[in-house]
């Protein structure tokens, strides 16, 4: 049975012990930050961080809204960057947990590729070992029967890992519940990753690349538009009614 | 806490001010949200919005050091329109208590200023006495002297438009807040009002509360499930340090620290004791000198005999009026009188006011012992950056601290819940718990003054001492013994037994006690109850998460305070759905009653408010330093020159430091127009030696910010991330600027104020994390505290034209 | 369905007989050796309490051979029902923690290191400390002629970190040297 | 009463089939162990399911007195305990027997008998029924142990449909005891869950103890760190035995009352299993625990090696 996360972003309160167990787990190394104005630390994904909590923030009339996003892979269904990918066994899928693979022989991949491909922008090289790298699913952990690390540390129910089925069924049940507050409240990409965030604005306004559509970033990059040719499949937005 | 944790879900509402509960007591929180999924709304009244405004039904962003005026608005609101319990009010409070005719209030003065001491004689806060010695009352409420109509004429000058243009909340959020938090005025609702450190860092920080306990009462909500007034705590054991009384001004369960003016202890129960005529009223201080004699036996143990005041002679007496906290004691040890001493698990050069001030006082000692985990900006001030090593004379011992696991003792949570911790492995290293420590410095002064005498040494050598640290010995000496086969009604105990509660305590030697408070804890039948774990309670308990076997509570299990005032003068639950004691078939069920009197009504029947003397919660509270009813003061350093409620700008009895690193901005001072207020962070935890010392929390918060709204950035051209240097008057540091919506300029008094926030967990032991910013706040303090005024000082910000600290 | 007049209340409990696995005729040899040769270890569970903020969240430490191997929640304290905090999860990092000090070490006046001592020499040193700075400060009488036996000249900071047996060991032990200066965090 | 994510008699086949083949593979040596005993799990599952609830009105309950420690059982009348199901055994027997004819072949003749017993109606129902609940019953040609063991199985499906209904009654209620809150009897399994609450704010990482009933297979909240034989709560006498292969596998014993019981730590499972496989599972811990002195609370069905 393929697995997926369900995040509910309306639970996170970007306590960031997900992003920190992510790396104690894997044994990385704390990178150098420095503080650039935000909370968001270290700025975006790195071959040490494979999980980020982002933060953003707006004044809509009188109300604050303040918006955190635990960003990892989506493990695609179809995933993009497996279809970029030019050497045999560099990105491979998990038969049984649908996980996304990245092998050693991503040392010969075009970095580039890989990463253009995906449109959610995950994929990181890592300079010493060469290798594109990313969120592995702990599937050394879902193998033996263990929550992935991110899930296992979660203690605001916002991470949940588990069968596909299971997670759907969470998932909408959870979208109706946080509909009552947040109308505008959405799963995204619900139907082409393993992967979905609850959502309870517009994508966009939680990160660039919440969504493989990113219409409402600024400007469709170079990026999203390989993305697109590449992941035929790749839905848009999806809304559960 | 007046009540516990899991009862926050009982409440109709919550009112969250001067704390980011979410973020800094999460667990707390959990209660918080439990209550908001019934239908509670959540109000949360902070100068930020944060994870707490999030998640609370609505935020009020409010100007720093102006509760009191948003508060005393409530006030005026609920009496006006009669939004109040009224035979709560009525009976269980000194609403109708007749105030003496020499009391006064004018142009934000109470009566009996002494304006050179700048401290007020407190006599003319008085009630009137009637020939028998009781209080005058007046039931209907109407004479215009009683409590009531003081009340309402103090805070009729509370209107909304002043409230406004002082507070910087709108009229609309103003009302929003009243009107939600006023509907528990009813006898079956109860609102809770949840505190940090919000209210307490300020010059005026215990009339926050006061004023708090006052709407409290007004809407009925003291003594009830889900209300209260629930200070959450931030420090592990801070209840229970603070029970036992690591204070200056305190002896173990809350007696005065004797004074030169009492020389004997003859006259220091007389002066600490008090009478009532009233035989409704209970008065339990009245027993002080039961709790007293039993301290000072458990400290000097048979060689404490009536003779000597059982060893009152030999306590240290405070110069009366003195104050011996840690402003002045910096200050002290900044003039040079302050030759050694001790500091466990806490790092001043960090947390304490005025750090500049702190760390260069730390020069002027001849040694000091830091008993700590690691090192901190206190145990290493002496190689701290711009100061040559060489020149500084302290000479610094530093003691391997074991960590909580590594240890066993109890510790008390914000809800008074007793509760033991097992050691669970031998201390890292050499490391020695806290009392390792103690015993073994204080046996070998013991045997030093043994063999050699010395200055004084009857207390030294008089002390009832461990050879070595037993903790549960410690535990049942807490609790008490027997000194002596005493015979207590018709029984018998023999010497050695433990004493079975604090009523058994005996005021002629017969008990001894380290804290009566506690007496009860450890049972000759039950034995260690902070070690029970016993979830089993009634239907009625399990209503409100009484949990009465979990752990236990002090005062004798009690779990919520006041519990008495929650039933009618029958006995019959306000709230029956949420009844915390009910009288049923001629007796208390539910939680441990305030004694066990009848209910009011019936013969021998009390009042419910046993710790005051005259068995009445004080709406006029003639105990408090600088007035009997909450006043607006402006913080010791404002950003404006007057405000609308009088002449009086800022608190007259404030506690300030004097020496010449104490400087004040003028108010109004255009030089540092911004005010500033700190903060904890989620990361990182109070001066964050621990926690940077953890890389992945210092990755994840690496440097010290300057939270500033989008506007004052814009003003000051300032980009977000910017390094920027915050100035006040006694200092400067470097910070990055994080321009944020979650700030809000404030309007007052018709212009724009600007706030700003920052938090205080970075120290230059921790490389270009930036250090203490406490560098920019004052040494002034609340006068019945001396707590600092950290919430708000006067700055101004610039972009930095050169870095150094980050 | 009508009521059996026998009580239908214990199946096959303790004590009932029981049939034996190699009765039933399964292959258990496999499973036999296999359980002789099961290495098994001892763990041991203690409660104790997060030493963070005041919610005193109950935890749950397991620790094999002496050492800490982990912390959780425990589930049955009322106020957590288990939970912990970012804060309260990161205490096995805080229990062993390389930052930690393990020996007592010393700054000498006008020294620019800390140096090792051993304990014995540490407390006496201490001690001899305090007895210089009581006898020679040591306040009888005050101004007025009052009985005082005060000393103004030593201090305590903190601590809400200790136990509550600690707490009153140490307040004991200040007013028994005279001490008035103690103070801690619950002031600031 | 808090009850455990995963309801206990809502087992979906596909759990013990999971559970079933990861034991096997992660363990070898129990592969004869499982293939015996897996069928009947959930042949016994599928009956569980198909099986009628308590009939009839809800046994009356005080509160007061379940909070108290009065089970629900106990509570009722006349104390007959679970309501008589013998006339479903007929055909639970069509189902149940031949799984355990081809599970258990040294049993496997006397199994042949009692079913034929059965269908000829020499062995009256409500004595087969009897005979689960531990009565002494005679039918010729199978042994009291095997005739024990079959009735039992097939009456257990109905007891834990029965039971998962009386759960439900007291859902809500505080039970604090180490007997089951149904029907009284001793449990010899335990588990260690995520539980998850109402709130949307902090939530356990896991490890709330659940005890599961020996007969009924109910499960309900129990204290970590207490031992459910004799109440000690002294950390110094409990013991925690696991293998450091699957340290997920524990065995909780005390060293005050030298008894022990299983537990299943799920704390951070994915898949949690079936607790029937997962107990059989455990055989080996519960050997070497044996082995080390301790006794079990209570016995499994499948009893001893």
């Amino acid at each position: 049975m393929p697995k997926a996360f369900l995040i509910d972003t309306t639970r996170c309160t970007a306590c960031r012990g997900c992003q920190v167990s992510c790396k104690e787990w894997k044994g990385f190394p704390a990178v150098p930050t420095k503080q650039r104005g935000t909370h968001q630390n270290p700025p975006d994904l790195t071959h040490y961080n494979f999980k980020l909590v982002r933060f953003s923030e707006y004044l809509e009339g009188d109300t604050v809204k303040w918006y955190f996003f635990p960003d990892q892979c989506r493990h695609c269904i179809d995933a993009p960057c497996k279809g970029a990918s030019s050497i045999d066994g560099s990105i491979i899928q998990d038969a049984a947990t649908g996980a996304i693979l990245y092998t050693e022989k991503t040392v010969k991949e075009d970095f580039e590729t890989i990463r253009s491909a995906c449109p959610y922008d995950i994929p990181r090289k890592d300079p010493k070992t060469k290798r594109i790298v990313k969120c592995n699913m702990c599937i050394d952990r879902v193998q033996a029967n263990k929550l992935p690390m991110c899930v296992k540390t979660c203690a605001l129910g916002a991470m949940n890992f588990g069968d596909r089925d299971v997670m759907l069924k969470l998932a909408a049940e959870r979208l109706v519940a946080v509909q009552k507050d947040f109308p505008a409240a959405q799963l995204c990409d619900m139907e082409s990753v393993s992967t979905i965030y609850l959502v309870a604005d517009t994508p966009s306004k939680y990160h660039k690349f919440a969504v493989a559509d990113a219409s409402g970033a600024p400007g469709m990059t170079r990026k999203e538009m390989l993305a697109g040719l590449l992941a035929p499949l790749r839905k848009t937005t999806k809304q559960l009614q | 806490m007046t009540n516990h944790f899991t009862d926050i879900a009982n409440a109709d509402a919550v009112l969250i001010m001067g704390s980011n509960a979410a973020e800094h007591h999460p667990i707390a929180f959990k209660w918080v949200l439990k209550a908001k999924e019934k239908g509670a709304p959540v109000i949360h009244v902070d100068p930020k919005f944060s994870r707490t405004s999030a998640r609370s039904t609505f935020h009020v962003p409010l100007r720093s050091g102006t509760d009191i005026a948003f508060m005393g608005g409530m006030v005026k609101y609920i009496l006006e329109n009669e939004l109040y319990f009224k035979e709560y009010v009525a009976e269980y409070t000194n609403s109708a208590f007749i105030v003496s005719d020499k009391f006064s209030f004018k142009d934000g003065m109470f009566s009996g200023y002494n304006a050179e001491k700048k401290v007020y004689d407190k006599s003319s806060w008085s009630f009137e006495m009637d020939g028998a010695g009781q209080v005058k009352r007046d039931p209907s409420l109407k004479n215009p002297r009683c409590v009531f109509q003081l009340l309402k004429a103090h805070y009729s000058r509370y209107d909304l438009d002043k409230v406004s243009e002082t507070t910087g909340v709108t009229k609309e959020n103003l009302l929003k807040v009243y009107k939600a938090f006023a509907a528990t005025g009813k006898p079956d609702k109860a609102g809770t009002v949840l505190y940090a450190l919000g209210w307490t860092q300020h010059t005026v920080g215990v009339q926050n509360i006061r004023l708090s306990a006052i709407i409290q009462l007004l809407l009925g909500n003291i003594g009830v499930a889900g209300g209260g007034i629930n200070a959450l705590r931030g420090e592990p054991n801070v209840q229970g340090s603070s029970d036992h009384a690591i204070l200056y001004h305190i002896l173990p369960g809350y007696h005065a620290m004797p004074h030169a003016g009492w020389a004997n202890l003859a006259e220091y129960l007389k002066a600490n004791t008090p009478v009532t005529k009233d035989p409704m009223s209970v008065n339990w201080w009245g027993n002080r000198p039961k709790y007293m004699v039993s301290l000072l036996k458990a400290w000097f143990g048979d060689t404490g005999t009536e003779a000597n005041g059982f060893g009152y002679d030999w306590l240290p007496k405070a110069e009366p009026g003195e104050d011996y906290s840690y402003i002045f004691l910096f200050d002290r040890m900044y003039k040079g009188k302050v030759r050694g001493g001790f500091v466990y698990g806490t790092n001043p050069a960090q947390s304490a006011p005025n750090s500049h001030k702190v760390r260069k006082a730390l020069e002027n000692l001849d040694w000091m012992v830091v008993g700590e985990l690691h090192h901190t900006e206190t145990s290493d001030f002496w190689r701290r950056p711009g100061v040559d090593s060489k020149k500084i004379k302290t000479e610094v011992f530093m003691l391997p601290s074991a960590q909580r696991g590594e240890k066993e003792g109890s510790v008390s949570n914000s809800g008074r819940w007793l509760m033991w911790h097992y050691k669970a492995a031998e201390p890292m290293g050499q490391s020695k718990p806290m009392g390792v420590m103690a015993v073994e410095i204080m046996n070998a002064v013991r045997d030093l003054y043994k063999q050699e005498g010395g200055a004084f040494p009857e207390p030294v050598l008089n002390l009832d001492w461990p050879e070595t640290y037993q903790p549960e010995e410690i535990t049942k000496k807490i609790n008490g013994y027997f000194t002596r086969d005493t015979k207590i009604g018709d029984k018998l105990y023999k010497k050695g037994q433990l004493v079975p509660g604090f009523p058994n305590l005996q005021a002629d030697g017969s008990t001894s006690s380290y804290n009566w408070l506690y007496c009860g804890g450890y049972s000759e039948t039950e034995g260690n109850l902070a070690k029970r774990r016993n979830l089993t309670q009634t239907p009625m308990q399990a209503k409100i998460k009484l949990f009465p076997l979990f752990s236990w509570a002090w005062p004798l299990n009690r779990r919520v305070l006041y519990n008495r005032a929650s039933v009618d003068k029958n006995g019959n639950p306000y709230n029956p759905a949420k009844a915390v004691i009910a009288w049923q078939d001629g007796k208390w069920v539910g939680d441990v009653p305030d004694g066990p009197w009848p209910p009011m009504a019936m013969k021998g029947g009390k009042y419910p408010f046993i710790m005051t003397t005259e068995g009445h919660a004080q709406l006029f509270g003639p105990g408090r330093e600088d007035g009997p009813m909450p006043e607006h003061y402006e913080p010791a350093e404002t950003p404006v020159k007057s405000h609308a409620f009088s002449g009086q700008l800022s608190n007259p009895c404030m506690k300030k430091a004097t020496s010449d690193m104490d400087l004040l901005a003028d108010p109004g001072d255009p030089r540092f127009p911004i005010v500033l207020t700190t903060y904890s962070m989620t990361e990182h935890w109070c001066g964050g030696g621990d926690t940077r010392n953890t890389p992945p929390l210092l990755e994840a918060e690496p440097q010290l910010y300057v939270e500033m709204s989008p506007q004052l950035a814009k003003e000051k051209g300032i980009q977000n991330g910017d390094v920027v240097v915050v100035e006040s008057i006694r200092g400067k540091v470097e910070a990055v600027a994080m321009v944020t919506v979650r700030l809000r300029p404030f309007m007052v008094q018709g212009r724009i104020v600007h706030e700003i926030g920052m938090p205080f967990c970075f120290g230059w032991t921790t490389p270009k994390c930036g250090d203490a910013t406490n560098r920019l706040t004052s040494s002034v303090g609340d006068p019945n505290t001396t707590i600092p005024e950290y919430k708000a000082s006067l700055v101004n910000i610039r972009k930095a034209t050169k870095v150094t600290e980050l | 369905m009508s009521v059996s007049r026998r009580g239908f209340i214990k199946l096959l409990g303790a004590g009932t007989a029981c049939l034996g696995l190699s009765k039933l005729g399964i292959d258990l040899g496999p499973a036999q050796a296999y359980a002789a040769g099961l290495k098994t270890e001892g763990c041991k569970e203690f409660v104790s309490i997060c030493p963070f903020c005041a919610c005193c969240c109950n935890t749950i430490i397991s620790v094999r051979d002496g050492k800490i191997i982990s912390v959780e929640g425990d589930p049955d304290y009322p106020v957590s029902g288990g939970g912990l905090c970012a804060k309260g999860a990161a205490l096995l990092t805080m229990h062993v923690n390389k930052h930690r000090i393990t020996k007592p070490l010393y700054r000498a006046p006008g020294s620019t290191k800390w140096v090792e001592k051993e304990w014995s020499w540490t407390i006496d040193r201490i001690a001899r400390k305090i007895k210089e700075t009581r006898d020679h400060d040591f306040i009888t009488k005050d101004a007025k002629g009052r009985q005082v036996n005060r000393l103004e000249s030593m201090f305590q900071l903190g601590s809400s970190q200790m136990d509550n047996e600690e707490c009153a060991l140490s307040h004991q032990m200040l007013r028994g040297l005279g001490v008035v200066h103690m103070d801690h965090q619950a002031r600031i | 009463m808090t009850s455990p994510s995963t309801q206990p008699g809502s087992p979906s086949l596909r759990a013990i089939e999971t559970a079933l083949a990861r034991a096997a593979t992660e363990v070898p040596a129990l592969a004869p162990l499982l293939a015996a005993f897996g069928p009947l799990f959930a042949a016994r599952a599928e009956l569980r399911a198909s099986a009628p609830g308590w009939s009839g009105p809800a046994p009356a309950l005080d509160a007061e007195r379940f909070t108290q420690g009065v089970f629900v059982l106990a509570q009722m009348e006349h104390g007959q305990g679970f309501q008589d199901m013998s006339a479903h055994l007929a055909q639970a027997a069509q189902t149940l027997l031949p799984v355990m004819v081809q599970s258990f072949p040294a049993v496997a003749q006397e199994l042949n008998i009692l079913s034929e017993a059965i269908a000829s109606g020499a062995l009256p129902l409500e004595d087969l029924a009897a005979a689960g609940f531990g009565e002494t019953v005679q039918v010729p040609g199978v042994g009291a142990e095997t005739l024990a063991f079959a009735a039992s199985e097939l009456v257990r499906p109905f007891v834990e449909r029965q039971a998962q209904d009386l759960l439900a009654l007291v859902k809500d209620l505080p039970w604090r005891q180490a007997l089951c809150p149904v029907c009284g009897n001793a449990p010899d399994m335990s588990v260690l869950r995520r539980t998850s609450d109402s709130s949307e704010f902090i939530q356990a990482h896991g490890g709330q103890r659940f005890l599961r009933c020996s007969c009924c297979a109910s499960e309900w909240a129990y204290k970590r760190v207490s031992c459910p034989t004799c109440g000690c709560e002294d950390p110094d006498g409990l013991m925690v035995l696991r293998a450091p292969i699957r340290l997920f596998e524990r065995a909780d014993a005390c060293t005050r009352c030298n008894t022990f019981i299983l537990c299943l730590d799920t704390g951070e499972m994915v898949d949690i299993p079936d607790l029937d496989v997962a107990a059989l599972t455990m055989l080996p811990l519960e050997l070497q625990a044996k082995a080390q002195g301790y006794a079990p609370l209570a016995r499994h069905p499948w009893g001893d090696l």
